[in-house]
């Protein structure tokens, strides 16, 4: 109870930054304020951002007050199913929060986060895909440890977003897309997002990759439903010199990178977000004899932990976000987004090319129990999908760079 | 505590999946059944907070608690690390003092009186 | 379970409708769409309504796939703490909602609801009081037995929320506001707000009644953020033929009316909406024994009921929708919203001065137990406020008024 | 039934209230003890469609379903008509055949159990 009731403390502090700035107090503003305006349409067209900064202000109020009260019914719900629908809300009120921001972002005013604080890459990631209708197919590959800093936090997860926005939509709906956070040799880091779409056509890539270097591309016809959410990258981009640009595989499919400056990067404080590090010294270290098979395991691991290369280890399994292999589709749109089911996340989550080396294979993955009954997916569970390969060999040329430490600004 | 940002919400941490294979009450006891650091390092923060703390036989709403996880996160999480071996769930202690079955229906059906 | 399953499809079928229409379906549009717009600021400002209809039509999609997981956690929810989290975060998606159709209406595009219908003026009261934010303030005063036909329905109910929020946020936060319907001898309905502020500057006055009757006021210092509201009132009410205006009440405050044209209005079809005249046949007339004390009183009403003239009575009392009496303010930000409490409440549920002869004055008004505990109003539960004898004095030239019956389109 | 439009959120039909004064379970039983058609015709069409068919006496969980509305909703509205004494609570049903507070009781604990 502890955890949950400071977090939703700090929706409140957040509700309370974000209350509705439009609300005329009746002690201080009777109705004698300006005269009206006029139907904005028959004016310049000069009015509409101020509107729409209207519009964006007061659904952001409504969405972190329902985020408050969401977290409070999260919490507690033990019934699968009615929780599996608190989650659907908390989806849904996750990304009208997105594009009020972007709307925000549009107007070329800053997003006003609340209760800004550095948020570790791996935070970065999942808090992006939170944010898009797939998420169930994002997966987390390589994170670096470490942390964007608290001014800079906000707008690299709402670039990465976009960016995973844009590669779930334009690739198959079973196929997953994998992000991931390498340190280069200068000590920025490189996040990789990497579908497995038939990539992008080479005209519109060079366009694409002009406006998101801020480079005005040539008067063309604009269609802004289709690519907002990179005309939205590319406002954060230039805002925080991030350097964003789009490739295509040769083994096929498209590479989104966002590279992050050093500046903007920080040592994770192991006590703010990393628990174990922190927390473990302080736990009895004396083996609990309950089953007393293990004990001996439980001795060996304890003097691991002791040593520091484990603990520090900055490798990080490919991880699944996971697909959902229950029945239904999360957000009521992921129609089919589900692919492997269960066997797939399991497997993954344990996947021995990615992992260092010393992890134990789990021994029983054929015979890990199915729950819901229907997975019902398309690939092999046994097969790694073909961009897995393009993905190992896209990483390779960041994978041996030095890991470089303490980049604070 | 990986209390991660406010920003990750809950559903994304489970795939958006809120039923486990086994049966998962709030007093059922796991454990860690060999400690596997470098395995540990390779888990997301939840995963990795939850193993390290279930080296000690706890409970699942004990868990919950301590790795600062709502009950329907902790519980996904343990399923998951249970059904690659990573963790034991202890079933001895049903059947001795209750029937959970017996219970769960006495639950069930005073739920649809309450 | 039949009703609340029933409207979730209902949900769902809006939900469909409104299924993200930017969404780029990865079997009809790979990767090969239009070029990319530019940052859209260093453009022509005319980008910005097809920006903002983007925005508002993602943000209607989460919005309404929202609306249904609510409704199936709402209708099973037991707990009232719990409860009252839901209802929040309803009421926080229903303001979510409001600003994003807003939003279409000053685009000039007429917002699609799925599944139009027609509504009873009492739940065109009750849904535009839903989507404001003091709706605890609002009262629903006399309201004849007519709807708003399917096509205007929606369009009455966004008239009508803008007016009530500007009447709660222009007036005492512990004050309420009364919402009426009367029939005029031409036969279209009148809709009548009224507030306890103390009124609109004159000279503001004229300028706004000229916005809301269309007729483009002056060019003026623009405030979109002051009057946003009217301004989407302005619009509608053109696009209705509505007449929308204000005015100062000489004993005090303000009474925005709106005259609904006959057109737009229906007889209400008891079956459809009105469940006691259509259902209670059905019902078992024979009375239960028990309490056996109470036996003559059911007969007799059991054969008042049978009199067409008291089952279609076209009068209704008025009744509190009901300041919230318990701890904590809806929504969050309802500060001061609750006075009366529940006393207030119970005694204008059967007020008699508003009530047609006959109805039994309950007898043990004073003795009504407090619930949750904290109360703590401003204004006495015994005396009736100003703006009730202003409201009993500003409804008698409506009150005469002949029920002009089935003024179908 | 009184099957609002689905404009019309919850929350407004009760002033945002899910608390009741009176104790009331899902079984227990309401009746009107005198029926006054001219007051129901002044009432809002739920508090009129719940006053109608508790002429015969029903429980609460007969009356949400019988009105179409939610349980949350019916317990305020049933409350409210209560405190006016134009709707009768019936207690004497309890203590019979089972104590309603040690079933609470009862309820509550397996709760947190489960």
């Amino acid at each position: 109870m502890g955890p949950s009731s400071r977090r939703r403390a700090t929706w409140r502090q957040r509700a309370a930054r974000w209350l509705d700035p439009t609300v005329a107090q009746w002690a201080v503003a009777p109705q004698e304020t300006a005269p009206p305006p006029p139907p904005p349409e028959d004016r310049a067209d000069s009015l509409w951002p101020a509107i729409c900064e209207q519009f964006a202000l007061r659904i952001l109020a409504s969405a972190y007050q329902m985020g408050s009260h969401l977290e409070a019914v999260e919490t507690d719900e033990q019934d699968p199913e009615r929780l599996e629908r608190l989650y659907r809300i908390d989806h849904a009120n996750t990304r009208i929060r997105r594009h009020a921001e972007n709307l925000q972002v549009l107007l070329g005013r800053r997003v006003e986060d609340a209760n800004p604080q550095t948020v570790t890459l791996v935070d970065v990631a999942r808090a992006a895909s939170s944010a898009i209708e797939y998420y169930p197919r994002i997966r987390v590959g390589h994170v670096v440890d470490l942390g964007v800093v608290e001014f800079a936090a906000d707008d690299v997860i709402r670039v990465l977003t976009e960016l995973l926005d844009n590669a779930t939509r334009f690739s198959p709906p079973s196929s997953s897309v994998i992000v991931s956070a390498y340190v280069t040799e200068d000590g920025s880091v490189l996040l990789r997002v990497e579908d497995a779409g038939v990539g992008v056509n080479p005209d519109q890539l060079a366009a694409l990759n002009a406006m998101l270097a801020g480079n005005a591309p040539a008067p063309v016809a604009v269609d802004p439903a289709a690519h907002l959410g990179l005309v939205v990258v590319s406002h954060l981009a230039r805002a925080n010199h991030l350097r964003v640009s789009l490739t295509n595989r040769p083994s096929g499919g498209t590479t989104a990178t966002v590279l992050v400056p050093g500046s903007l990067l920080c040592e994770v404080v192991p006590g703010a977000q990393r628990g174990p590090a922190m927390t473990f010294p302080t736990e009895p270290t004396a083996p609990v004899s309950r089953p007393p098979t293990w004990n001996g395991n439980q001795q060996r691991s304890a003097q691991m932990m002791a040593s520091p290369d484990n603990t520090k280890s900055p490798t990080r399994h490919l991880t699944a976000l996971s697909a959902l292999p229950t029945d239904g589709n999360p957000g009521g749109q992921a129609r089919q987004s589900s692919t492997g089911g269960l066997p797939r996340r399991v497997r993954e989550s344990v996947r021995p090319d990615a992992s260092p080396a010393g992890t134990h294979r789990p021994q029983r993955l054929a015979a890990a129990p199915q729950h819901g009954g229907s997975t019902g997916g398309g690939s092999s569970p046994d097969a790694w999908p073909d961009e897995t390969a393009a993905f190992a060999a896209g990483v390779s040329d960041a994978q041996s760079a030095p890991l470089n430490e303490g980049h604070l600004p | 505590m990986p209390t991660q940002y406010w920003k990750v919400r809950p559903y994304v941490l489970t795939g958006g999946r809120t039923r486990t294979r086994q049966h998962l009450l709030v007093h059922t006891l796991v454990s860690v059944p060999y400690y596997d650091a470098v395995f540990a390092s390779g888990l997301l923060p939840e995963s990795r907070s939850l193993y390290e703390h279930a080296r000690k036989t706890r409970s699942v709403a004990e868990l919950s608690a301590v790795c600062g996880m709502s009950l329907g996160v902790t519980r996904v999480v343990v399923d998951d690390l249970a059904a690659t071996d990573r963790l034991q769930i202890h079933r001895d202690n049903y059947g001795s003092a209750f029937d959970y079955r017996l219970l769960e229906r006495l639950r069930d059906g005073l739920r649809q009186l309450a």
